[in-house]
């Protein structure tokens, strides 16, 4: 066998792109379940039938420019932008909005840059935003949680019968999201509003508190196998209990909310451990991390207070994906052996 | 417990040290042949000072230093100088270098030695002379000559000698065994290096908790010294230089500079042996502890061998099975480089053969995108970012690349290893070091060039000047001239009687030029050496070698069915072309006047000339006009292109071009019908 | 300039030089009002007949404005005419008028006009300069009304709605309904969908290109290496 | 005032527009004796890039030349010495589009340096005329060598030499200036290259 001539170093870690993908598709399930507990088994319709507009609009692309398909489908990255739609997404939604969101996503906010690595914007956000965009009615029909009004959660046959002829069966029992309503009702106290809404739980919203959980657990996995460093989900979490602490005043209608109803409703936790972890689209550096994280969590905490869409995660992540390589730019970490950074010398013109 | 600091980044590889700790170090022997590369360091090679066919003796200079930075070469031991040639180095590239070739007669019989019993008593210049005299260059892996190292300058403050027990790469046991059975010597060593350099504040030696036993050693030895062994965790890279001594001692060496510059000095454990052993027995570096590790090797240990052993013959004692082999590594898994075939010696920076099978280090995978997961940059033990700097060469940004301090790169390998795309990094940036640096040697020189450049064409302007003037000068005096009314034919015959002149001049015949050339080489210094029999019987013996390896590749890759056996065909038929040429000239050499032989080059020359002339003459008239007609052939069709070209452009001077034309095809008539006379 | 080639100019102003997709110029109307067909074409036309009136108006004068007024001049001429073409908007299609709103008054700014009136009609004679105005607006409105027509598709799945407003009460019927219970996509008819679908307009341009240049590229033939060379160092002797 | 400048609009403007021209012009006026560049500094600039091989391949008598022709809009992909390198450089530069090598000038080959076969040269001088870097040592009658450090291999000297004694001999890698080469780029792998190991 003749000897390989390459260039050191021989040993390899073991992480690979594709495993980090699988990983962090195996860290949705517990929030899946539990989404899927809650909002009825939609969410698995959801995520099947994105999953396969996603491989199919990737194979479309892969044949168009000619790339092996095996290699680049092996990645799993379509998967899980199709995956993080499929959750983000109203469960249960109809065939054409998932493949509008997942062809956008893949088609235009990925490949239309070059593929995986070379997209600047988180392509399931970007699908998110179009469709929120697009069809804000279909985008807010979720339906109501633990089946609160009619006393059951929407089964297989159903969900499935939702994704193909439209949202017909399962209408009357679709509602309004906590943070939509604490949006619509600024004139009652929020305790009142909570008396009178009794379906939304303790802090956050039934159902939307423990999926939160769920989504949080799925995240300590990812961090415990070091897919990611904590810096931009945790540094997201506290900038926003800060925004929400400072501007919670024990519950006037003013007020926005405590800071657990906003760690624990919405996409809060989905989006801190599973969006904005998104290494592509992100800042690099710890540091940047830090500010990257932080940002987000301050726009989502002034989109959801006072902008025009109740959740706001796809936004403040599609801005400061912007912002990333600024702040990569001027985060750099000093080298060794530097004793300051000439930053002026960086630009290198 | 001293306290130690941490480094940025690091990774934690699979140690892979315990398949070669078990077993004490043991003698590899004398090969059949040693291989002594001239540049086993950093700097200029040596320069060789023995003659082929010389008998040496163990630890006998075979090459001196050539200039500050270099160290001699030693014979390893007693034996006979066959060859000084090119052979394939320990380097990543493959490619060959000159070596000297010595056989080992088997009686290693040493040169005398003289130690120095006592260094405290000792001139500090003699201590470094005899350290630069043994060939002691560092061992770590650089090699880079200790005395230089060692002679620190008078405006350095050193406070803390810093001793490297560290060898953080994997599957690397080398030292560590080195420091379990020889701590006196190390801590010997240490003294005298302590000595040497004279700290204001401590002697420390660093070594990795992930060696214990070593520590143990080093301890019991250093009791009392007033050594310092300091352990601390592991992770590599942290046996570089740069960051043991951030380990150590909190400081960093600045960008550029030497860790001389924070007070400090850093030797290697083997080097500081080897330089016990100098001063204390007077022995030159011959020998050193190397691993011999990987899968592909039944056994794996660590063995004293003789510098110079080609690494086959080490690989042989460890029962090496080529099948499972897929990469021969010379060096660590993170840094070490892959050797293309295992006729390699040992040189005195191999610390390790890596010779993994192919579960162990499977081939890599293709790279994938990057995905900006700053992996990388986590790992990077100097905090660069190695992502951007991806980029940057992939982009050839070469600018962008220094501004992000690429040159400051350790290629450590901590990037790649823990980038999940596998991107090569450590590729990309040996690449775009090496581009950088041509880069800058070809602004120099170009600058260079555009100074020659000008320079030449304000000469030549100021000769037009002065020709014009003295042309000036010379028509005022002439109208002076025909204002008297004579001399003025005269100064025309004058004028064609010079150029005619100038014309036989150029004219004369070859043979009187290449007189006067090997004339003039005979007074000139650089005189070519008279090609003695010797030499031109190694030429052929080195050119039936060459022939003979060539044809083996060839056999080889026709096997294969390798596309490249046609380009080693044509090789193949180039040797023997040359050998034939070799064995002509050795053949008429032999035959050649033994008068000849004796006489000088020039003389030579002459003859030859002379011959040649002969010959010329001695040509049938025929013959010439042959020749002659073929060249006359040869440039009309120069010329005839030229013309076509030129007409084709427009030229100015395709009239001229035809006429020309027409003069060469009128000779060339004339020729032709003199050839039909002559029939 | 001295013999205008026509076929050059429209070449120039509807693919090769295409003020929409290749200047990039008056990007404004260009996103902004192709939401429709009938936007896009009374918007066209609109431009269309200013880039005729001020080339026709700027060639007229070239001989007799300095040039170091001449923008403020060319300013004005095109004011002048965008007031025109406003004021005969409001009189005879006062809905589309209505619709297309500030953009229309806008034309006054749009660099089509200034950079056609300042680079062609300023230099050309008069009937060049006025058939360069009409062939850079025709070149104008195709894209505006390829623009429009696929957002109007993709975004409503409707077709030609609204013709009325330009072509008459007859031109109800034109109105063509693709795709029954369309869901209507906004994005498209957002600026954003002006955006990515100009972007694909573009690429689709430039691929057309790279295949013609492709094609005659193969039928050119090869240049001798070398033969441009001089001697630096001058003749030999 | 405000009643004056109602009363007379057209004086007014015409005031306001001396009052503002007036401070412009001046400064106008003193930036181009201020600022004023002496030479042509993008013309330099260009010539920096520029491999200053001096062999006229780009039809310019020498590097300076053709950076002025440049300077003036002259074509950037003429100077085959200098290849992609150069040209991507200068497009850099210039902020024009990077053009692949005008095939007519040349082809980007391998750097060479002129080599005379010493026992063949006769002494004409001819090359030491032609080398535009005086790098050709010698003189009538005496032979003649090549100074390899200063030779820029632009192989003027290959023609003007009547017995064909001149060589030029790409100058080979050795193990110091060896190094290695960029890996093959990601995109460039195609289908039969995945899970082999040759595209790493």
């Amino acid at each position: 066998m003749a000897l390989l001539k390459i260039t050191s170093p021989h040993a390899h870690g073991p992480m690979s792109t594709a495993r980090v993908m699988q990983l962090v598709m195996l860290a949705t399930v517990p929030g899946v379940i539990t989404l899927s507990y809650f909002f009825g088994l939609g969410v698995i319709s959801n995520i099947i039938f994105a999953c396969i507009v996603a491989l199919l609009a990737e194979s479309l692309v892969l044949i168009l420019r000619k790339k092996p398909l095996q290699f680049y489908l092996g990645d799993c990255s379509a998967l899980v932008t199709a995956i993080l739609l499929g959750i983000a997404m109203p469960p249960g939604s109809p065939w054409w909005l998932i493949m509008v969101g997942v062809g956008f996503a893949i088609l235009i906010a990925k490949h239309i840059y070059g593929g995986m690595g070379y997209n600047p914007f988180n392509p399931a956000m970007v699908g998110y935003v179009v469709l929120l965009i697009s069809y804000p009615l279909e985008m807010t029909h979720w339906a109501a949680p633990l089946g609160s009004f009619e006393g059951s959660t929407p089964g297989l046959i159903d969900a499935f019968s939702a994704l193909l002829f439209g949202h017909e069966s399962v209408d009357a029992v679709t509602m309004a999201t906590p943070l939509d309503l604490l949006k619509q009702n600024n004139s009652l106290l929020i305790d009142d509003l909570w008396l009178q809404n009794p379906q939304f739980g303790r802090w956050a919203g039934l159902g939307w508190e423990w999926a939160n959980l769920a989504f949080l657990a799925g995240g300590l996995f990812l961090l415990s196998q070091r897919v990611f460093t904590w810096h931009a989900p945790i540094s997201m979490l506290i900038s926003l209990t800060i925004m929400s602490l400072f501007f919670y005043d024990n519950g006037s209608s003013a007020s926005g909310g405590s800071p657990l109803f906003h760690l624990l409703s919405g996409a809060t936790m989905f989006g801190a451990f599973f969006i904005v972890t998104d290494p592509v689209t992100s800042a690099v550096s710890n540091k940047g991390r830090i500010i990257y994280g932080a940002s987000i969590g301050v726009l989502l905490y002034l989109i959801r207070s006072w902008g025009n869409y109740p959740d706001a995660i796809a936004f403040s992540v599609l801005l400061m994906n912007f912002a990333a390589p600024l702040l990569d730019y001027y985060t750099q970490p000093r080298t060794y052996g530097h004793q300051k950074k000439a930053r002026n010398e960086g630009d290198g013109k | 417990m001293r306290k130690v600091w941490d480094i940025h980044g690091g990774i934690h590889p699979q140690q892979n040290k315990s398949q070669s700790n078990q077993h004490a170090i043991v003698s590899a022997g004398i090969p059949d042949q040693l291989i002594f590369p001239l540049s086993q360091h950093i700097g200029a090679p040596a320069a060789p000072i023995v003659e082929v066919g010389q008998r040496v003796l163990k630890g006998q200079t075979l090459a001196a230093a050539k200039g500050f930075v270099s160290v001699p070469v030693h014979a390893s031991t007693s034996g006979e100088v066959i060859a000084i040639e090119q052979r394939v180095i320990p380097h990543p590239s493959g490619m060959t270098a000159p070596c000297i070739i010595v056989k080992p007669d088997g009686r290693d019989e040493w040169i005398t030695l003289s130690g120095i019993g006592d260094f405290t008593t000792v001139e500090k210049s003699v201590l470094l002379k005899r350290i630069g005299d043994s060939g002691i260059a560092g061992m770590g892996g650089a090699g880079f000559p200790s005395a230089v190292k060692l002679s620190t300058r008078d405006d350095h403050n050193i406070e803390t000698l810093i001793i490297n027990g560290t060898e953080c790469e994997p599957y690397i046991t080398a030292d560590d065994l080195l420091m379990r059975e020889r701590a006196d010597e190390i801590i010997e060593g240490s003294k005298i290096l302590r000595h040497l350099i004279n700290p204001a504040k401590e002697v420390l030696i660093g070594v990795e908790d992930n060696k214990p036993e070593a520590i143990a050693a080093l301890q019991q030895a250093a009791e009392g010294s007033g050594i310092d062994i300091v352990p601390f965790p592991t992770k590599y890279p942290s046996g570089g230089e740069k960051q043991l001594i951030e380990i150590l001692t909190g400081k960093e060496v600045p960008c550029g500079g030497l860790p001389a510059d924070v007070g400090i000095v850093c030797q290697n454990i083997g080097t500081t042996v080897a330089i016990y052993r100098a001063v204390k027995f007077g022995e030159p570096l011959i020998s050193r502890i190397t691993t011999v590790t990987g899968y592909a090797c039944k056994e794996q240990r660590n063995f004293e061998v003789l510098l110079g052993s080609p690494v086959s013959f080490l690989l042989d004692q460890c029962g090496f099975s080529q099948e499972d082999c897929t990469r021969l590594i010379m060096g660590g898994p993170m840094m070490g480089f892959t050797l293309e075939n295992s006729d390699v010696p040992v040189v005195k920076t191999t610390n390790c053969l890596l010779a993994p099978t192919r579960e162990e280090f499977p081939p890599p995978p293709p790279a994938q995108a990057c995905i900006r997961c700053g992996m990388c940059a986590e790992a990077c033990p100097v905090s660069l970012l190695p992502q951007q700097l991806y980029w940057f060469a992939r982009g050839k940004e070469y600018e962008k690349l220094e501004a992000h301090n690429l040159m400051d790169c350790i290629e450590c390998g901590a990037c790649s290893f823990s980038c999940p795309s596998n991107i090569p990094l450590v590729q990309y940036y040996r690449a775009s070091k090496a581009d950088i640096r041509q880069q800058k040697q070809d602004n120099i020189k170009s600058d260079q060039s555009k100074l020659r450049f000008e320079a030449r064409q304000q000469r030549l302007e100021r000769e037009a000047i002065e020709k014009e003037a003295k042309r000036k000068a010379r028509r005022e005096k002439a109208h002076a001239a025909s204002n008297d009314g004579s001399g003025k034919v005269d100064a025309v015959q004058a004028a064609i009687e010079r150029a005619r002149a100038k014309k036989e001049g150029q004219l004369s015949d070859p043979a009187q030029a290449a007189i006067e050339k090997a004339m003039a080489r005979r007074s000139g210094t650089e005189a070519t050496a008279p090609r003695d029999k010797a030499s031109l019987e190694q030429a052929v013996a080195s050119a039936e070698k060459r022939l003979a390896s060539a044809s083996e590749k060839l056999a080889s890759a026709e096997q294969e069915g390798a596309d490249t056996a046609a380009a080693f065909r044509v090789a193949v038929d180039k040797m023997t072309a040359k050998l034939e040429q070799a064995k002509t000239a050795l053949t008429g050499f032999v035959e050649a006047p033994v008068t000849n032989t004796d006489s000088d080059p020039a003389q030579a020359a002459i003859a030859r000339a002379m011959a040649n002339r002969q010959t010329q003459e001695n040509l049938s008239e025929g013959d010439k006009l042959e020749q002659t007609i073929a060249s006359l052939e040869k440039r009309l069709l120069k010329a005839r292109d030229k013309l076509t070209t030129a007409e084709a452009a427009g030229d100015d001077n395709a009239s001229i071009m035809a006429d020309a034309v027409t003069k060469l095809e009128g000779k060339l008539a004339d020729a032709n019908n003199q050839r039909a006379n002559k029939a | 300039m001295a013999e205008a080639n026509y076929k050059e100019l429209s070449l120039n102003g509807l693919w090769k030089n295409n003020p929409a997709i290749v200047q990039l110029l008056g990007l404004c109307p260009l996103l902004a009002v192709t939401g429709s067909v009938i936007n896009a074409i009374g918007m066209g036309l609109a431009t269309t007949v200013v880039l005729v009136t001020s080339n026709t108006l700027v060639s007229m004068i070239r001989g007799i404005v300095s040039d170091a007024v001449r923008l403020p001049v060319f300013v004005m001429i095109i004011a002048a005419a965008v007031t025109c073409i406003e004021l005969l908007m409001q009189a005879f299609t006062y809905e589309l008028y209505q619709i297309l709103g500030i953009f229309l008054p806008l034309i006054t700014t749009n660099c089509v006009i200034l950079g056609r009136a300042d680079a062609f009609a300023s230099k050309n004679a008069l009937l060049p300069s006025l058939y360069d105005g009409f062939i850079m607006g025709a070149g104008f409105t195709l894209i505006l009304v390829l623009l429009g027509a696929l957002r109007e598709i993709i975004g409503t799945g409707i077709i030609f709605n609204n013709m009325e407003l330009l072509f008459g009460e007859g031109a109800k019927a034109w109105k063509i309904v693709l795709v029954d219970n369309y869901t209507s996509f906004l994005l498209a008819i957002l600026p954003p969908g002006a955006f990515i679908f100009t972007g694909f307009i573009i690429a689709l341009k430039n691929i057309i290109d790279k295949h013609i240049k492709d094609r005659q590229d193969a039928l050119q033939p090869q240049a001798i290496a070398g033969s441009k060379r001089v001697r630096v160092t001058g003749t030999i002797s | 005032m405000i009643e004056l400048i109602n009363q007379h609009p057209f004086w007014s403007a015409i005031i306001a527009l001396l009052i503002l021209g007036f401070p412009f012009g001046a400064l106008l006026g003193f930036a181009a004796i201020k600022f004023k560049t002496e030479g042509d500094p993008i013309a330099d600039q260009i010539e920096e890039l520029l491999p200053q091989t001096q062999c006229g391949q780009c039809s310019y008598p020498g590097c300076r030349p053709y950076a002025e022709a440049i300077a003036n809009g002259e074509a950037i992909n003429k100077c085959p010495p200098g290849g992609e390198t150069t040209i991507n450089a200068l497009a850099d530069l210039l902020d024009v589009e990077a053009l692949p090598l005008d095939a007519e000038h040349g082809e980007e080959s391998v750097k060479t340096v002129a080599f005379i076969r010493e026992a063949e040269c006769i002494g004409c001088t001819k090359c030491i005329q032609a080398c535009p870097v005086d790098a050709i040592l010698g003189a009538a009658k005496q032979m003649h060598t090549v100074i390899g450090s200063e030779c820029t291999g632009c192989d003027l000297c290959v023609e003007p030499c009547p017995v064909d004694c001149i060589d030029m001999l790409p100058i080979e890698t050795t193990a110091q200036s060896w190094s290695w080469n960029l890996p093959k780029p990601v995109e460039d792998i195609i289908a039969t290259d995945a899970g082999t190991g040759v595209a790493a």
